[in-house]
């Protein structure tokens, strides 16, 4: 049998991918890529403590189906908002949004 | 290693390469593709995890609708598909730093904790977990209100994200 | 137990028993018989796909009067195989500005989301295939593949057409999933399961599409747009897209579009008659032999395909305002009003003998559907007139 | 575990199928490239640039009308397993449910973004 320990250490590692794609990518679609791996990354371990602990509990699955409603509503917003910048700024580059800082 | 092992080995192995294909490809659509890829192999987890309506439904909506909202989101975006310039900005060794930092915090933190190595128990025979789920979603005791809050929450974004996008005033033209 | 009776599993458990005979490992021995088996069916269903052929131009000249192949081979029986060596020994042309890897992947991929599908096709009470209890939404999830096949497909081969034609024809396919997915709630509620074996057994004494007609009806529309087929082929468009979102391709990996098109056809022909005629069942003739329920199914499933057949050659292709608009404005509202209706009458009905349950679904979904037409002829009646600016439209023309 | 092994084996060979038939068409297949055999095809008219251009809004909206209603279809699914079993108490959260979504709907269609133009 694998262990919990594997899944999580897997998740973390995903976790830490996407971490790394919205901390340095430039392009705000890119970015929200990588908000969508640190996602799976927790419903990974949602659903492996969901069969690690007590089956029988849902919460787990549970929180794992309304963890994909979130994803959903963030990233039709989440591009929303970027096509909505586009076609203002001419530009999805983060850094280049800089309107607020003055 | 049992069986079981090298295919959890394989699928991880599989979907973190993707994943960091994800956020090093310069082309956005191939960075959709790669996320496509990382995906699946999310949902092959949740399949060894026994979780199939969880596997079966990261398939439906993740490539099924994400996948394509975001390639769609590329081609609106982009009068030239071509990425020219730098995809990183330039502080990426620090992004890197601080990524590998929180790998290096969560595995200690978590290798110090009592279930760390807990084996899963077998599942019960005639084990029925949609219909548990089901029930879990519509009892009074369990969780009915984040099942009609998650509608509200659908409903939100649908209409955020069709005032953000598409009011006529916010065009500039 | 005997061959006749449960063949698969004779012969599986003849092969494993050779196969650990022979010193292999018990577990590789079974997978490697699985594998086995699942090749051989895939191998036969592409036999099938190249009969398919046959099978539509023959249907396809006899609609509009003609006679279809009948040159090669009794009947033109041959005439298949010689397309598919034609397609062999074609020239593999790329377009030049193609994204070579993606270009090469999406012809896989689609072939690969059709196939799949018979990995939850139920074949006979005692070859149930795989009986996941999530099948219903295994449907969704391979056509999630094929959509995203068809994107790449069109975005890699960097042409205008495709491009435009993989756009349009994504746009429809997500737009009626959505009355797809809602009707294949309906079996479900029935059957009170997602598992294809159970919702064919619970059709034991009464199909579902006597309880819901209308389910039945809109899952076959929904089914069609889904195919890309006539009426919802306007990613072909002939006459303005040239072919859609496979115009870059040519030689086997066009034929791979193409058979994976047909066989997907034949596949959803299976699946309404698996979801709403009961599948392998006909009045327990099933239960004599697996391989007269195959026969059943699959002659279930030609007259489904045959039906999918007779809507593409009868209607003229409908344009893309107004395929989204039958969808979203028509389709959609009144699947998740007959859904609705349902799931109401299955609790209202819950301990009603069993024809008054029979006759209650039926009754709701008569006038279920009966109130969408009537909402959708008079808002249309309005937007005539508005257009026109004529009170009585019948009476101008005299 | 067993089930999605079978499963698996579908995809193994469903990919080989496939790929084994266009490597057929390789093998057999005449290869004498020429850039006009490779140039995109537009009806015999030169290309004018690739397609990767930019393409409508519209199909944003479609394709995010269709990624709401798609999870709340997976909401649905276990609801409707279990709705004939646990009584019309469900059926009722149920409808709440859609009728939700559907004002969802109804505010995409009057704002006029169901419409193609």
């Amino acid at each position: 049998m694998v262990p919990l320990s594997w899944y999580l250490m897997f998740a973390a590692a995903l976790f830490s991918i996407g971490l790394f794609g919205v901390l340095t990518r430039r392009n705000a679609i890119a970015i929200l890529l990588g908000v969508e791996l640190m996602l799976n990354a927790v419903n990974i371990n949602l659903v492996a403590f969901w069969r690690y602990s007590d089956v029988m509990a849902m919460a787990g699955q549970v929180f794992a189906v309304i963890v994909f409603a979130v994803a959903a509503a963030e990233v039709s917003v989440g591009l929303a908002l970027v096509i909505s910048v586009y076609r203002r700024r001419n530009t999805v580059v983060a850094d280049e949004l800089d309107m607020l800082k003055w | 290693m049992t069986a079981q092992q090298i295919i959890f080995m394989i699928v991880a192995a599989y979907t973190i390469g993707s994943g960091l294909m994800v956020v090093t490809t310069r082309n956005l659509v191939h960075a959709a593709l790669w996320l496509v890829s990382t995906l699946f192999g999310v949902a092959v987890a949740y399949a060894l995890l026994n979780a199939n309506f969880i596997a079966v439904v990261q398939v439906v909506v993740y490539i099924g609708a994400i996948a394509i909202l975001f390639i769609f989101a590329v081609m609106l975006t982009r009068k030239d598909m071509r990425d020219s310039g730098p995809q990183m900005n330039k502080n990426w060794w620090a992004g890197a730093l601080v990524a590998v930092l929180v790998f290096a915090g969560l595995a200690f933190l978590l290798s110090g904790w009592s279930g760390f190595r807990n084996i899963a128990a077998e599942l019960p025979a005639e084990f029925d977990a949609i219909g548990l789920l089901g029930e879990a979603l519509t009892s009074p005791e369990a969780f009915v209100l984040p099942f009609e809050v998650a509608s509200v929450l659908l409903l939100a974004a649908l209409v955020g994200a069709v005032y953000v996008a598409f009011n006529p005033r916010s065009d500039k033209k | 137990m005997s061959f006749w009776n449960d063949p698969l599993k004779v012969a599986a458990d003849w092969l494993e028993g050779l196969l650990t005979g022979w010193g292999l490992d018990a577990v590789f021995a079974h997978v490697l018989v699985a594998f086995l088996g699942v090749f051989l069916l895939i191998a036969l269903l592409m036999v099938l796909d190249i009969f398919l052929v046959w099978i539509e131009r023959k249907v396809v000249a006899r609609f509009q009067d003609r006679v279809g192949p009948n040159r090669v081979g009794p009947f033109g029986l041959i005439q298949p195989f010689a397309d598919i060596i034609k397609l062999i020994i074609k020239e593999d042309t790329t377009p030049g500005g193609a994204d070579k890897v993606v270009y090469n992947l999406a012809p896989i991929l689609s072939m690969m989301s059709v196939l799949i599908l018979w990995a939850v096709v139920p074949l006979a009470p005692v070859m149930l295939g795989v009986d996941l209890n999530v099948g219903v939404l295994f449907l969704i999830a391979a056509g999630a593949i094929g959509t995203l096949s068809i994107i790449m497909a069109g975005w890699s081969s960097n042409n205008k057409f495709a491009m435009i034609g993989a756009f349009r024809q994504v746009a429809v396919m997500v737009s009626f999933e959505i009355p797809m997915l809602t009707m294949l709630m309906i079996p479900t509620i029935y059957a009170g399961s997602m598992s294809m074996n159970t919702i064919i057994q619970a059709q034991d004494p009464i199909p579902f599409f006597i309880l819901s007609p209308l389910g039945a009806l809109i899952f076959l529309i929904a089914a069609i747009a889904e195919l890309g087929r006539a009426p919802f082929d306007l990613a072909e468009g002939e006459s303005e897209l040239v072919s859609g979102f496979n115009i870059e391709y040519s030689g086997m990996k066009f034929g791979m579009f193409y058979a994976g098109e047909l066989l997907h056809a034949f596949t959803f022909g299976g699946f309404w008659m698996i979801l709403f005629f009961g599948g392998y069942r006909f009045f327990g003739l099933e239960q004599v032999s697996p391989f007269l329920a195959i026969l059943i199914l699959i002659i279930k499933a030609m007259i489904g395909y045959w039906v999918i057949m007779w809507v593409k050659y009868t209607m003229m292709r409908i344009r893309i305002d107004q395929m989204l608009g039958f969808n979203w404005k028509f389709l959609t509202p009144l699947a998740f009003a007959l859904l609705l209706v349902t799931a109401l009458m299955n609790a209202l009905l819950a301990g009603a003998p069993t024809w008054l349950y029979v006759l209650g679904m039926l009754l709701a979904n008569v006038v279920t559907g009966w109130v969408a037409l009537e909402i959708a002829r008079s808002v249309t009646r309005k937007e005539r007139m508005q257009v026109e600016g004529v009170k009585n439209p019948v009476e101008a023309h005299h | 575990m067993n089930e999605w092994l079978y499963i698996a084996l579908f995809i193994v060979v469903g990919l080989i199928i496939p790929i084994g038939a266009i490597a057929a068409g390789f093998i057999f297949g005449p290869k004498k490239p020429n850039p006009i055999k490779e140039s995109t095809y537009e009806c015999g008219i030169e290309a004018v640039g690739d397609a990767w251009i930019q393409f409508k809004a519209q199909y944003y909206i479609f394709a995010l009308v269709f990624l709401v209603f798609d999870v709340e279809a997976v909401f649905l699914f276990p609801w409707a397993v279990k709705t004939g079993q646990l009584g019309l108490y469900v059926v009722i959260e149920g409808i709440i449910f859609v009728s939700i979504l559907v004002v969802g709907l109804v505010y995409t269609w009057r704002k006029g973004m169901l419409e193609w133009v």
